[in-house]
């Protein structure tokens, strides 16, 4: 069974997770509790890699992440080497791939959070900074949980966009859906079905506490 | 400990990991192995993926990375064959594979990618010579790769796939019948190591083992000469 | 101290349009219709609501005028707020609601004592009742040590007795505070309880004849109903 | 251009959409609505899909679908075709991929309806079926749009799944994603790029679209 | 027809308990404290909750009865309800909702017009005030021909003079009825006005000395609150 895979894979959603976190929250925030011209453009923006397919989010990727493309170029003349086909390049791969998971629980959070609330606090002396980490986070726990737990889900379900900026290279890039890929291409069935197998009660157990979550926060 | 990252065109997978095995219980140096068709390696080297040796399929790609200063050099390391596998022993009761093909019951056969894989290339000219490209055309199934194509034949998701020769050495293939297909060009395969390779000496080391009568045996046995 | 105001507002069905003072130590109760625009009164001394023209002076300091553009945010104001409806924080229990701004958080005891609430200081608002969750409400707002006191109608989803027993709470409460208090109520008795001052505000205007007519007028007159939704019993009790 | 791919792509995801459509509805209301043992973990079920890599999906989809798995073989025995690599095939693997993103936003369409509606239906007469017609379909349009377009949208998406189950057969089963995907791996990068631009003002599109049903169904 | 029950329900702080019937062309008006149980035994008279035990038989019918299992469902009693709060279907426009069931969909307009809600007919639920949107929810139940109208507080959230207004509407309208009707209230004179019988309901049982005892307490007894909302209002008018 390939574990090296299965640790990269968990690497990398645990990573995407953890910084889609601190990312996303005051995106929502803007989104939630702000009118602005070009706000619903921002947010189509957010919600689009969504609604394109992986490889076309792959393909945009690879042209700036290469070595020639603008972001690969820079990349390269300040560290030398190369951000396709390292953990870094899929990190931020799997990042743009999931922030709409991450964005949408917690807006729908926050515009949930009854706006006296925050003119209470605002009453009280609470800067809006203060506000938001005292009142709208405690309040929205649900919601971030719910919103980090899709994320994290999303990672490991992460396949188009890392095959094309992957390479697939052992232990840097080469995360789970890929060595399945791989393994049922070799026809070695047996590991396909191990590593398979293994994600059915990891997701299975997320799956129910998101579900968990969303009836606690109906209450 | 020392390794080696190797990109290998998906024909010489199950040859590249018995050679691969017997090379790190010989060596001590790990080797890292990416699988996937020629061109989709070739595709990733050019966008800077940090293989340290190219098994390609075809003579072209590893040219292409010598004029583009890639490498210093390519090798012939294997040459091998197309043929017809099937999951269904009467499919090999015709006299030709063309004539098996043209059978009413083949539904769908798979054929790798002719653009990025250099078997899939070869059999479609075989095809072509053979003038069925035209009427078979919509039985065509496109795999990725001629693994994909050969994993096709074996799960009988396909009534035939065009392959290469090594896969008559794998496990999958016990039951199945072949032909094989003399009309597809001889398929020269090239290899190359990088210049920029983390570990020269190694990967000098594998192209070395590579060419050696232990390693020559093992191609044999998976049908490249 | 003393707040003074000078308001106006367009609404949508009307504007509101008044002027008044109050200083510390004693209370001004709005009293009016429902719709007649006194939360948006409190609103715009809370910093909440802009007016669209006007002053509010606190003391020396300006908090709000338009032709200077000034407008101070709710936070520089330092003033308690409790509002209509229950606005406490459902994360929080009652103990640390009150805390939540308080200049020295050992005084929330004592105001706990006071309100009769000490023994729920671990609950959260959610297990406790309106009448417990609204004196809650009042000493997060004490413990603040606001320099104005608004009370936006506190008691009026409560039962008729609980109400009682706050309002004289209240009453006490006023001759041991130093700032001035802002109190609006549809209850003309909690009115004359309870006020130094009365502004009675219709349809945003100042009206002083709005409470001898809801108390005189006979009963079954068609126009009466807007101005009473509780016409009489008040008078009752 | 590869019009043939987005062609099938488009003909895919409508296809999907309105399969879809009919099919989570049910589920949706019984998820919604009632409470049964094993409730839990059939709602788990049917998020799985969005929890699995698409390999593994794809993975057990070849396993069934092939002429030795039993759906295949069941429908080898009743049509003598095969299911993989034609446009049924994949749509059955792209309504497994999307069944979540149809299901969960009608069930929570369906939620937010008083219940005090429903009873006042069972009163004037309504059976189960007519309320869900009469009453909670026509007061679930915004969620249900929303569940349409967010189907189509992950449809249009779908890529690592077709990709082990298509066969990539131009007008059958070769969609957009993987024809950039193709594309890029022969370098033809300009076909792809023509492909993927034209993705995004038809996803673009949709997300206003879907952000405009959400905040009329907030009002 | 006659409407005859006999209810036992177990909530989370007493028991209902009650027995009852009502004739044809006769109004029932049960009357009793906010949270006494009155909705819970409208709501088992409709089907929409079990009783844990009794019988409710409505002429000739038994819709339940839990000695023999059987429970009529909502649909098959064809009774019409107008609810405690407002029930119209939010995508329909007041015309259509009064005919989500009518018997005869021409016979809507008479209602509407009888009820004075013609001009808003077009008009979406959320387009009209509170006191339109509960007229043309009493057209709806009207419009099904019921063999039983059941009326759950249809005024208690308009204001008084509207109120007045329909209550007097629904009296005319009961002669022409030939169905029983039940009415709660919380207004003892709105029950006095309209009823042919009164069926006081305290903590779920029948309590014949409530009216009396609510009617003449003391202003300012700390008991009577519980059982009185509005307590003297209602005889002032
Ligand atoms: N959020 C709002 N949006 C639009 N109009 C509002 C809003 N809140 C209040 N209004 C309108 O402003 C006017 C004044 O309302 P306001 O809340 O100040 O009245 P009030 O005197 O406090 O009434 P009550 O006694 O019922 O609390 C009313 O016409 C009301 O309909
Ligand atoms: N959905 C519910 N869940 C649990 N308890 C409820 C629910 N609805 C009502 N109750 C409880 O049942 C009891 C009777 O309520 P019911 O609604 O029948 O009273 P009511 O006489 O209609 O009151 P009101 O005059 O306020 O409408 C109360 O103790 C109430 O708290
Ligand atoms: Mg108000
Ligand atoms: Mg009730």
């Amino acid at each position: 069974m390939d574990y090296l895979a299965l640790y990269v894979t968990l690497k990398l959603a645990l990573v995407t997770t953890v910084i889609l976190m601190v990312i996303a929250a005051p995106i929502a925030y803007l989104l939630a509790y702000y009118r602005f011209p070009g706000k619903s453009l921002l947010e189509a923006l957010v919600y689009l890699p969504m609604a394109l397919p992986p490889t076309v989010i792959g393909f945009y990727l690879i042209i700036v992440m290469s070595p020639k493309g603008f972001i690969g170029h820079a990349w390269e003349s300040l560290t030398g080497g190369s951000l396709l086909f390292t953990f870094l390049g899929i990190t931020i791969a799997s990042i743009i791939y999931s922030i709409p998971f991450a964005v949408s629980p917690m807006k729908a959070a926050f515009s949930k959070i009854d706006r006296r609330l925050l003119e209470n606090a605002y009453v009280l002396g609470l800067s809006k900074r203060a506000t938001f980490l005292r009142v709208i986070i405690p309040n929205s726990l649900n919601g971030i949980a719910a919103a980090a737990v899709l994320v994290f889900l999303h990672s490991i379900g992460a396949f188009g966009v890392l095959l094309m900026v992957g390479g697939s290279i052992p232990g840097e890039t080469k995360v789970a859906s890929i060595a399945i890929y791989e393994a049922v291409e070799t026809m070695n069935y047996q590991a396909a079905g191990m590593i398979a197998l293994s994600f059915i009660p990891i997701s299975y157990a997320f799956l129910l506490l998101i579900n968990k979550l969303n009836e606690d926060s109906r209450t | 400990q020392d390794k080696i990252s190797v990109a290998v065109a998906a024909n010489f997978i199950s040859a590249f990991k018995e050679i691969a095995a017997d090379f790190e219980d010989k060596t001590g140096v790990k080797v890292e192995a990416t699988f996937a068709s020629t061109g989709s390696l070739y595709n990733q080297i050019k966008n800077g993926a940090p293989y340290d040796v190219f098994l390609s399929a075809d003579e072209e790609r590893p040219a292409l990375l010598e004029k583009e200063g890639w490498t210093h050099g390519t090798f012939i390391y294997a040459r091998g064959k197309v043929i017809l596998w099937s999951a269904n022993k009467a499919f090999c009761k015709s006299a030709t594979w063309q004539d098996a093909l043209k059978n009413n019951q083949i539904k769908k056969i798979a054929i790798a990618n002719p653009v990025t894989a250099p078997y899939g290339t070869a059999a479609k000219a075989a095809l072509q010579k053979a003038g069925l490209l035209g009427t078979l055309q919509s039985k065509l199934v496109n795999a990725q790769d001629i693994a994909q194509s050969f994993q096709y034949a074996t799960t009988s998701a396909v009534d035939a796939g065009f392959c290469s020769m090594s896969a008559i050495s794998t496990p999958q293939e016990q039951g199945g019948c072949y032909y094989v297909i003399a009309e597809a060009p001889v398929i020269t395969q090239f290899a190359c190591v990088s210049k920029k390779a983390k570990n020269p000496v190694c990967a000098e080391l594998f192209a070395t083992f590579l060419m050696s009568d232990h390693a020559n045996k093992i191609k044999k046995k998976y049908g490249y000469h | 101290m003393t707040i003074a105001a000078s308001l106006k507002k367009r609404l949508k069905y009307f504007d509101v349009e008044v002027s008044f003072s109050c200083a510390s130590k004693s209370m001004m109760v709005m009293i009016g219709p429902s719709g007649g625009g006194k939360t948006t009164i409190i609103r715009m001394l809370a910093g909440l609501t802009a007016p669209d023209e006007g002053q509010v002076i606190f003391g020396e300091e300006v908090w709000f005028d338009s032709a200077r553009r000034i407008n101070v945010t709710p936070q520089k104001r330092r003033l308690g707020y409790v509002f209509q409806d229950y606005n406490l924080f459902p994360h929080l229990n009652l103990l640390d609601n009150a805390a939540f701004a308080a200049v020295d958080k050992k005084e929330v005891d004592g105001l706990f004592d006071l309100f009769k609430i000490s023994h729920l200081r671990k609950r959260k608002p959610h297990m406790v009742s309106g009448g417990e969750r609204q004196r809650c409400a009042i000493c997060q707002a004490l413990a603040r040590h606001p320099r104005l006191l608004l009370l936006d109608e506190p008691f009026s989803a409560l039962d008729v007795v609980t109400r009682r027993g706050l309002r004289e709470e209240l009453k006490s409460l006023k001759g041991s505070l130093s700032c001035p208090i802002i109190y609006v109520t549809h209850d003309i008795n909690e009115a004359l309880f309870l006020a130094d001052e009365i502004l009675p505000v219709v349809e945003g205007k100042n009206d002083d004849g709005w409470m001898q007519r809801t108390i005189t007028r006979e009963p079954g007159e068609g126009t009466a109903a807007k101005g009473a939704r509780e016409p009489r019993l008040s008078l009752v009790y």
